[in-house]
């Protein structure tokens, strides 16, 4: 659980949120999260912390890009008839472990083309996804493990080190 | 906006209204909600409505200078609000109560205590 | 020092029961001190009342009201005071031994004193407030004592009854005094009767003697009112023969006799008075012909007794007044007695009915004789003092007509009658067998009777000195000017003589065919009379009140509401209407699409709450009015309230989602019938909000404070955002009382779902 | 109103009247399905609420009206969620 | 100019997020466009917003609402789409397959990774 | 129990100090801007509900760390001191009192009674609401 | 000085936070209660000296210039309802040291208790419209609260009535309010009181009239007048005694309070048109609720069905319009918030001695605790009117009052009444004093133990001498109350007093 990471990310929210970069707001920020996580230390379980800013970066562009695509898609199906759908839900057996892996993969899964995130299994090893476009649910499990879950093991990884 | 906000109002007091008359207690708390609703909007639109210029003063300045929403029916309203949510979570446990001694959410078997 | 004596009796009221305490028995002999004692006070302050210079007494009190602790003892009060203390004195001795065996004896004498106490106060005070007091503790003090025995239900309703008969007509004489008051500009009697002319060209001097009368009617018992009176002899005897013979049913006697000269005088007293003391008179003296419970009899030949005081007081004359004074003394005295015998019979020999007595002569030797006496009085034969009273009264008829003179005769009849059943019947004749095997009745308990019926023999013998000095002093008070009076036995043979004799001869030949007579008058016997009315009335005002109760306080929360709509509606919608040019301005011009599209989901999402079938769903749309709303304050200029709606929204769904766990679902409950109904109450509710806030909208009387707000929030309140300011600090009390709200609906929730019953135990 | 704005706005409003018609649509499928539907479109409506506030901001040059933005997005889930957990938890 | 473009695209997704709400066959599928296109246009109008106003205010809290958005939304969708699946919301006829059938153990809200860990018939009977 | 969907307590996990920033924040600048005592009661009041929907309310009673009542009871105390303290010094009740703290050449931020009343009205609407939800909540 | 007029709601604010803040111990719970009272009292006894002595007092909360802050205001009837609050207040925290049961205390009863004097308070002092209106919320939640409490069915019948009708009178007293602001731009009593006086245009004034029907209707709700006063007899006789009989004492009276106090500084402009009403409301209030007590069966309905016919008479003096009529009015409230009270508190120990107030299964009192029926007597017979009890002198001035005024409807009416209250105590008396235990339901009598005894009894003793006290001395009392009715009817010293009061 590294405190300092989630403490400097509140002091730059802080930041922003105040709407002004600068030394001293950083500072207040910092202070009032770190009183934040101190009142909160009972509800805070162990949580990584995301990591390299480079991997973030080019992260996000993936991640942007997917997101166009798919809701350009979304609205095509949308405001046209509905017969491209292709609708099934499907097991993706999952090779990610941590809490943080699995919810960020689940959210991000959600986010992106045509899938949604439906649940977890318990044991954690399969997650369920609602995909609209899957005339094969087999390409849709490597899309997925091979796309986003790798990005996330990717970056969530690092930290661990 | 004020004629218009003038008919809301009305059909928010009386979808209160009919809401409370129902036999049903839980009709009854929704009915409330609505009414807490109609008052709060009738004291906002009959103290004037002002578009968009809220009574915040900007920074370095000492007052407004353009026409402006009035605060003080913003802060009784808020008040209001405040209280009518003190009020729907008490009602909401009274419901709960009154249902599990009674047995039932039926008003019309609540009147044992009057005659 | 009359204020003292007045409320020493009632300190003893209260000292008395003490001693009853732990089962001591302190014998009545001793207790009878303190009434023996006033009564000599009393008679002690006679010479000064004569003479023209009465005691009095007077302190403030409430002066706002016009009450003032006055209190003046002339002749009339005097003349009534002592007649109360003075039996009083018997009646405590008397009670000792008839209640000997009661364990409440204590309180008896308790009740017994403030009676006693209150009564001396009625005809001692000079304020007429204080008299209404002390008028009222007489009532309240005759419920207690008729209700002595109040496990049985037939003496709490006669005690409820004569409380609710004498207290309603005390409520009149109250409003009555007050007009008097206004009338006269005073409440003090000494000063109200030097005013007579003035009191009666008031405008409120009619209502004003009508409400006194009502008041003085019913305590006398007179027709209708007289219906509590036969009913009260559910009082243990001693009672009885205080209050209901001897002295409280006199005391509007005496207020009317003490009100003659200022509210009397004229045709409308003469007739108002004279006419109901006339029906009274009529009504007691016949419906004693057929009564067969000793105590039933004697209480209705009280009532035509009271009704001939009362019709005398109303002629008014001096002559007619000299009459009420004698008659009014020697009844007490005859009666008492007679009361007293009746007491000591029924505690002999276990019955009051007079067809189950007769020849105990023999075993109660000292009662028959008093009895007889006595009866011998009633029935106005000389040298008895109610002969001379009776004889004044035949003069005073005879000074009027015919008519009059006829009724007379007929309560003298009635009168002969009934002393005859009651002080002849039972001691005379063949034994009865009773219940009990009869003895004579211990001292105590002849001893009143002996000394009253001695009293009449005495005054009877010896009209002169004190007999008339007390009649001469009171008829002055009461006549209001000076009057001598010289009482003598004997007139000579005169038209009232005849008359009288040709009355005890009638009367004696019909106690001869008493029974018969009972039999025939029973089965004329009228069953609509006043206690009948008095009866479904009560029963009447329960049908009312249960009726109007039912339809009131039906239950049904649903009518509840429906009743405070429809009064806001119409109460609100007619004064509305009242304005001459109102208008409705309506303006659609003013506004962007998107509002009217908030408007319209607000409205929309309102009805869907309520048409909805899911809870959920419901509150679902009632999230989405909320959104509604809170975009509408955000668009005018209130992101705090748009702020604040977004987040209680939030959390009101969170709390309703959570007790929904709990509740049941919507079911379809109401009939289509009381929908309609209920929309039809809606709708109109809804106009009138609707109407109010259109006319609303376009008046200003005075244009808002708040640009105080707006210079000072910075400047002297330190804040920008003003409408938090006003929170905080403009008006932080208001936001001090909310959250107080907020903090007991906290408690409230945490007490109402955590409450458990046997939680530490105790209740 | 400059055209992107109306146009953007009239936009909105469109999209509010087919989200509430999504919420009152009877079905006759049982009401806890039905309610979820309800969830969904509440839901929308919030996030809609949300763009309608930026619009605004935007429209009157007003940035306190972000603000309630703000809040909006951090608690509408709220409702969403106790919602979802209602149903599931069912009786 | 490009805030203008911004705001519109952002409007246009919303409206398209409405009329998936609106129209699309099952609730799991009017899921997907609340969750992407709502979420979608919010960020675009957003973006538009903090280009218009060109101050770090307005794009400090556009940013502040997105993440919240971005972080909420997906969950919320999960969170309804679970439910929606106990409380038996039918899927489209159209749809092709569905692995979660049967792996929900409805008392207890645990959910198999495999079908064949626990058999139909093997539940324990009430 | 039923179980409890991991991806909700996880986001839970990362919002819920997420919101507590935002309630401080809102309460910060509520005198100056919109926002205020109440509002940042209710966002943290969220935070907290949001965590005992998603984990449990005992678990979320135990991140609180003290009997929610008390919160109240606190809420109203630091209000109603906050009114005598100007009482005290001669003034009207409630009547606010300004002044500064300062760390040159950190920061100086005025400080003032009104403030300390905001404290407690965020206190007590916290505190209420926590009591509600969780009280409701417990019902068995 | 600065805290003569907050104090009545610091002192019961503070003590229920304190109860609050210690809720784990019953224990400290019940001494702050009582200790709270007590101190109201006191504060409520300064108020009315300095009043007395200086004439009305006025505060500015958060020393803001009136109309833009909060004014409190004390004149002679604000000052005399706080002390009978704090007397009301110290003598049912007594009384409920002994009733209160363990569960109740645990989870709050006395915080709750506490609140509710604090809005009683601020409801008599505030001199501000929208404050009195959190100040009635204040009041009334902790009624809620209270009265629901305990969770028993016919419990939460009344609870549920007398919550929808109380929020219903709220919602109404808030539209009203809203729209008096819209039209005058304020909410301080007396700055609307100066905008109303110079004679406004005729739409105005019917405008203004109309919103002053609204107020008659959400506080008559409270006040539980004709035809708004059914959640009283649904609710009163449900909670604990102590709780009733606080309820009874003090609560309708806030609202009867209220009447008053708009009705003699706001909406004076047409008295032919509101104040007839208000008369004409305060005859059918007496009636009915006379009419509904002769119909009841238990001991607190009949009580609860009396406060309102005596509501009657409280508004009758208001109706009547004059110092004398409104000297009536206080005066009849100052009577009845004692007598009431203590009625219902003497419900309670026949209730602790029988274990019902079923009329029918009462009985023989009066042979076994004579004191406990003489104590009785007083409150009762005070209560319909007879001498020389405090209720007859309030009955005297307000029946003064109407035959001076020429009312002898409204009169006859207020004595018809007074008649049927005595016939209704005297049946209490005869059923539950003076009839026999009926043997069917003889149940075994549950103990009390002295302590217990000694704090029951002690209130209602002392209420009960206070009684006798008024009635004897009535006249300070009704000097004050005419001065008080003076102060009324004459405006210009109250807006005086709040428009020119310093900073
Ligand atoms: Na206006
Ligand atoms: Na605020």
């Amino acid at each position: 659980m590294n405190y300092f990471i989630l403490n400097i990310a509140l002091a730059l929210t802080w930041a922003m949120l105040i709407g002004d970069i600068h030394p001293v707001s950083l500072f207040t920020g910092f202070v009032i999260g770190y009183l934040i996580l101190f009142t909160a230390r009972r509800a805070l379980g162990p949580s990584p912390y995301f990591g390299k800013v480079s991997r973030v970066i080019r992260f996000a562009f993936f991640f942007l890009w997917e997101l166009i695509k798919s809701n350009l898609r979304v609205a095509r199906d949308v405001l046209t008839r509905t017969d491209y759908m292709k609708p099934r839900i499907i097991a993706v057996p999952l090779d990610a472990k941590t809490d943080a892996e699995i919810t960020l993969l689940a959210n991000l899964i959600s986010l992106t083309p045509g899938s949604l995130s439906l649940d977890v299994s318990t044991d954690r090893r399969t997650i369920y996804v609602h995909v609209m476009y899957a005339e094969n649910a087999e390409s849709v499990r490597r899309e997925i493990k091979e796309g986003l879950e790798r990005w996330v093991l990717d970056l969530l990884a690092t930290e661990k080190e | 906006m004020e004629t218009i906000l003038a008919f809301v109002i009305g059909a928010l007091y009386a979808a209160g209204i009919y809401m409370m008359l129902r036999r049903s207690l839980v009709k009854l708390l929704i009915g409330l909600g609505l009414l807490s609703h109609a008052a709060n909007l009738l004291i906002f639109t009959v103290a004037k409505l002002v578009r968009a210029n809220s009574p915040v003063i900007a920074a370095g300045e000492q007052t407004l200078s353009t026409p402006h929403a009035d605060p003080l029916p913003q802060a009784l309203i808020l008040t209001a609000i405040v209280i009518s949510f003190g009020v729907t979570a008490f009602a909401l446990a009274l419901a709960y109560r009154a249902y599990k001694s009674v047995g039932t959410d039926d008003l019309n078997e609540m009147k044992g205590t009057d005659v | 020092m009359i204020a003292i004596l007045t409320f020493s009796i009632f300190a003893a009221a209260m000292i008395v029961p003490l001693f009853f305490r732990n089962g001591r028995r302190p014998t009545g002999w001793l207790i009878a001190l303190l009434p023996l004692g006033v009564t000599a006070y009393l008679a002690s302050l006679f010479p000064r009342a004569a003479n023209g210079a009465p005691e009095t007494f007077s302190y403030n009190w409430a002066e706002e009201f016009g009450a003032s602790l006055s209190f003046r003892a002339d002749g009339l009060s005097l003349l009534f005071a002592i007649l109360i203390t003075g039996i009083g004195t018997l009646v405590v001795v008397y009670s000792g031994d008839y209640l000997k065996k009661n364990k409440n004896l204590g309180r008896f004498y308790g009740w017994l004193f403030v009676f006693m106490g209150a009564m001396v106060g009625v005809a001692l005070s000079d304020n007429l407030l204080l008299l209404f007091v002390f008028w009222e503790f007489t009532s309240l003090s005759s419920f207690m004592l008729i209700g002595f025995e109040h496990e049985k239900e037939s003496a709490r309703a006669a005690a409820l009854q004569a409380l609710l008969v004498t207290g309603g007509g005390g409520l009149a004489m109250l409003a009555g005094i007050i007009l008097l008051g206004q009338a006269g500009g005073t409440l003090e009697l000494s000063a109200l009767l030097s005013n007579e002319t003035a009191v009666q060209s008031h405008p409120l001097y009619l209502p004003a003697l009508i409400l006194i009368l009502l008041g003085a009617f019913t305590k006398s018992a007179q027709f209708p009112f007289h219906f509590w009176l036969p009913n009260a002899m559910e009082a243990p005897t001693p009672v009885s023969a205080y209050l209901h013979s001897a002295t409280m049913v006199k005391a509007g006697v005496y207020l009317l006799a003490r009100l003659n000269p200022v509210l009397g005088g004229n045709d409308v007293w003469m007739y108002s008075v004279g006419g109901v003391g006339l029906l009274t008179m009529l009504a007691g003296s016949y419906l004693a012909l057929f009564q067969s419970d000793l105590k039933r009899l004697l209480a209705y030949s009280t009532l035509s007794i009271l009704g001939t005081l009362t019709m005398l007081i109303g002629l008014g004359t001096p002559r007619a007044l000299e009459a009420v004074a004698v008659l009014l003394l020697a009844h007490a005295l005859y009666k008492g007695a007679l009361f007293l015998v009746a007491g000591a019979l029924d505690h002999e020999t276990g019955t009051r009915d007079v067809t189950k007595l007769g020849g105990l002569f023999r075993a109660m030797p000292v009662t028959a004789a008093a009895a007889g006496i006595a009866a011998l009085s009633m029935a106005g034969l000389p040298p008895l003092f109610g002969f001379i009273a009776k004889e004044l009264v035949y003069e005073t008829g005879l000074e009027f007509n015919s008519w009059l003179m006829a009724a007379i005769i007929f309560m003298g009849l009635s009168n002969v009658f009934v002393a005859g059943v009651v002080g002849v019947g039972p001691f005379f004749g063949r034994l009865v067998k009773t219940r009990k095997k009869p003895h004579e009745a211990p001292i105590g308990m002849w001893l009143g009777p002996a000394l009253l019926t001695g009293l009449s023999l005495l005054a009877g013998l010896f009209p002169g000195g004190v007999s008339s000095l007390m009649v001469s002093t009171a008829v002055s008070s009461a006549a209001g000017e000076a009057v001598k009076v010289k009482l003598a036995l004997w007139h000579g043979i005169n038209p009232a003589f005849l008359l009288s004799l040709g009355t005890v001869l009638t009367g004696i030949a019909l106690f001869a065919g008493r029974n018969i007579l009972r039999n025939v008058l029973r089965k004329l016997e009228w069953k609509w009379g006043p206690a009948y009315f008095y009866d479904r009335t009560l029963d009447g005002m329960n049908v009312l009140a249960r009726i109007q109760t039912r339809l009131l306080q039906s239950g049904y929360l649903s009518l509840y509401l429906i009743i405070i709509i429809l009064t806001l509606s119409f109460g609100a919608g007619a004064t509305l209407f009242r304005i001459k040019d109102i208008s409705l301005p309506l303006s659609f011009s003013d506004f962007r699409f998107y509002e009217a599209a908030i408007a319209g989901l607000i409205v929309g999402a309102a009805l869907a709450a309520v048409v909805l079938p899911s809870r959920l769903g419901a509150i679902a749309a009632l999230g989405v009015v909320g959104y509604g709303v809170a975009l509408t304050y955000l668009i005018f200029g209130a992101p705090d309230l748009a702020m604040t709606q977004f987040a209680i929204e939030s959390l009101t769904v969170i709390l309703f989602v959570l007790a929904f766990y709990h509740l049941p679902k919507f079911n379809i409950l109401s009939s289509p019938r009381s929908r309609r109904r209920d929309i039809g109450i809606a709708l109109l509710g809804g106009v009138l909000m609707t109407a109010l806030v259109l006319i609303a909208v376009n008046v200003e009387i005075a244009p808002p404070i708040s640009d105080y707000f707006v210079q000072n929030s910075v400047e002297q309140a330190h804040g920008r955002n003003i409408v938090n300011v006003i929170l905080v600090d403009f008006r932080g009390m208001d936001t001090m009382g909310e959250i107080t709200v907020l903090g007991i609906a906290g408690i409230g929730v945490y007490a109402l779902l955590k409450f458990r019953r046997n939680r530490g135990g105790r209740q | 109103m400059s055209f992107v704005n109306f146009a953007a706005f009239f936009l909105l409003t469109i999209a509010f009247l087919l989200a509430f018609l999504r919420l009152i649509k009877r079905s006759n499928q049982p009401h806890r399905i039905s309610t979820l539907d309800r969830v969904v479109a509440l839901d929308l409506m919030a996030t809609l609420s949300i763009g309608f506030m930026t619009l605004y901001a935007v429209e009157t040059q007003k940035t306190v009206f972000m603000d309630a933005a703000v809040i909006l997005a951090l608690i509408a889930f709220l409702g969403t969620v106790a919602f979802a957990r209602y149903l599931e938890k069912g009786n | 100019m490009l805030a203008d473009i911004f705001i519109l695209i952002g409007a246009f997704f919303m409206l398209v997020a409405a009329i998936g709400v609106y129209r699309m066959p099952d609730l799991y599928m009017r899921l997907h466009t609340n969750t992407k296109s709502a979420t979608f246009g919010v960020g675009f109008l957003l973006l538009g917003a903090a280009f218009r106003f060109q101050n770090l205010d307005i794009s400090a809290r556009a940013l502040a609402i997105m993440i919240f958005l971005f972080v909420t939304a997906p969950v919320a969708a999960h969170m309804i789409g679970r439910a929606a699946y106990f409380v038996g919301a039918p899927l489209w006829k159209g749809t092709l397959s569905d692995d979660l059938k049967g792996r929900y153990d409805p008392k207890t809200h645990e959910l198999m990774s495999k079908s064949k860990t626990r058999k139909t018939g093997d539940k324990p009977t009430k | 129990m039923k179980i409890v969907s991991l991806i909700l307590r996880t986001t839970v996990r990362f919002l819920f100090p997420l919101l507590l920033l935002f309630a401080v924040f809102i309460f910060l600048r509520g005198h100056n801007e919109p926002g205020g005592g109440f509002i940042a009661g209710l966002v943290a009041s969220a935070a907290y509900a949001l965590y005992s929907i998603a984990w449990s309310s005992k678990e979320a009673r135990h991140a609180v760390g003290v009997e929610t009542r008390m919160l109240i009871g606190a809420g109203l105390l630091v209000a109603l001191v906050s009114g005598l303290i100007g009482a005290l010094g001669g003034q009207s009740f409630l009547t606010g009192l300004w002044g500064y703290i300062s760390i040159p050449p950190l920061f100086k931020v005025e400080v003032g009674t009104p403030v300390l009343f905001d404290i407690g009205v965020f206190l007590a609407v916290l505190g209420v609401t926590l009591t509600i939800v969780f009280a409701l909540e417990e019902v068995e | 000085m600065n805290l003569l007029l907050p104090l009545p709601i610091i002192i019961p604010m503070l003590a229920g936070t304190a109860a609050l803040l210690a809720y784990r111990s019953r224990m400290i719970q019940r001494w702050i209660s009582v200790i709270g009272s007590g101190a109201l009292l006191a504060s409520g006894i300064w108020l009315i000296v300095e009043v007395e002595r200086n004439g009305i007092r006025a505060a500015q909360i958060g020393n803001w210039p009136a109309p833009y802050g909060i004014t409190l205001v004390a004149d002679l009837l604000s000052a005399t309802m706080v002390t009978l609050t704090g007397i009301i207040g110290l003598a049912v925290a007594v009384y409920a040291l002994a009733t209160t049961s363990a569960a109740h205390e645990t989870v709050g009863h006395h915080q709750l208790y506490q609140f509710l004097l604090m809005g009683v308070c601020g409801a008599f002092l505030t001199g501000d419209l929208f404050n009195l209106y959190v100040w009635f919320e204040v009041m009334l939640m902790a009624s809620f609260v209270l009265l629901a409490l305990g969770g028993e069915r016919g419990q939460m019948e009344g609870a549920i009535k007398y919550v929808t009708i109380n929020l219903m009178a709220s919602a109404i007293f808030l539209a009203a309010l809203g729209l008096l602001y819209g039209l005058a731009g304020t909410l301080n009593m007396a700055d609307l009181a100066n905008k109303f006086s110079n004679g406004l245009p005729e739409e105005q004034a019917g405008l203004v009239t109309t919103l002053a029907i609204m107020f008659l209707v959400a506080f008559g709700i409270k006040a539980a007048i004709f035809p708004l006063f059914f959640w009283l007899p649904a609710s009163y006789h449900t909670p604990p005694v102590a709780v009733s009989a606080v309820f009874a004492g003090l609560l309708t009276k806030v609202g009867v309070y209220a009447i008053i106090r708009v009705f003699t500084l706001l909406f004076i402009q047409e008295p032919g048109y509101t104040h007839t009403l208000i008369l004409i409301l305060a005859g059918a209030t007496m009636l009915t609720g006379v009419l509904g007590a002769v119909t009841q069966k238990e001991f607190r309905r009949v009580l609860s069905f009396h406060i309102i016919s005596q509501i009657g008479y409280m508004i009758m003096g208001l109706g009547l319009y004059t110092p004398l009529a409104l000297a009536g009015s206080i005066f009849y409230i100052t009577h009845h918030i004692i007598v009431k009270s203590n009625l219902f508190l003497v419900s309670g120990v026949v209730q602790r001695l029988k274990g019902t107030l079923e009329l029918k299964k009462l009985g023989g009192l009066y042979q076994s605790l004579p004191g406990l029926a003489m104590i009785f007597l007083v409150p009762a017979l005070s209560l319909a009117g007879l001498p020389p009890l405090s209720g007859f002198f309030a009955k005297l001035s307000l029946v003064q009052a109407g035959l001076s005024q020429g009312q002898y409807v409204i009169v006859s009416i207020s004595l018809l009444v007074s008649l049927l209250t005595l016939f209704s105590m005297m049946k209490l008396w005869n059923e539950t004093f003076w009839k026999d235990q009926a043997k069917e339901y003889e149940n075994a009598q549950q103990p009390v133990n002295p302590g217990e005894w000694r704090t029951m009894f002690a209130p209602i003793a002392g209420l009960a001498a206070l009684t006798i006290l008024i009635g004897l001395s009535a006249s300070p009392l009704f000097e004050l109350a005419l001065r008080a009715g003076e102060q009324l009817m004459d405006p210009t010293a109250y807006i005086r007093a709040v428009m020119e009061m310093p900073r």
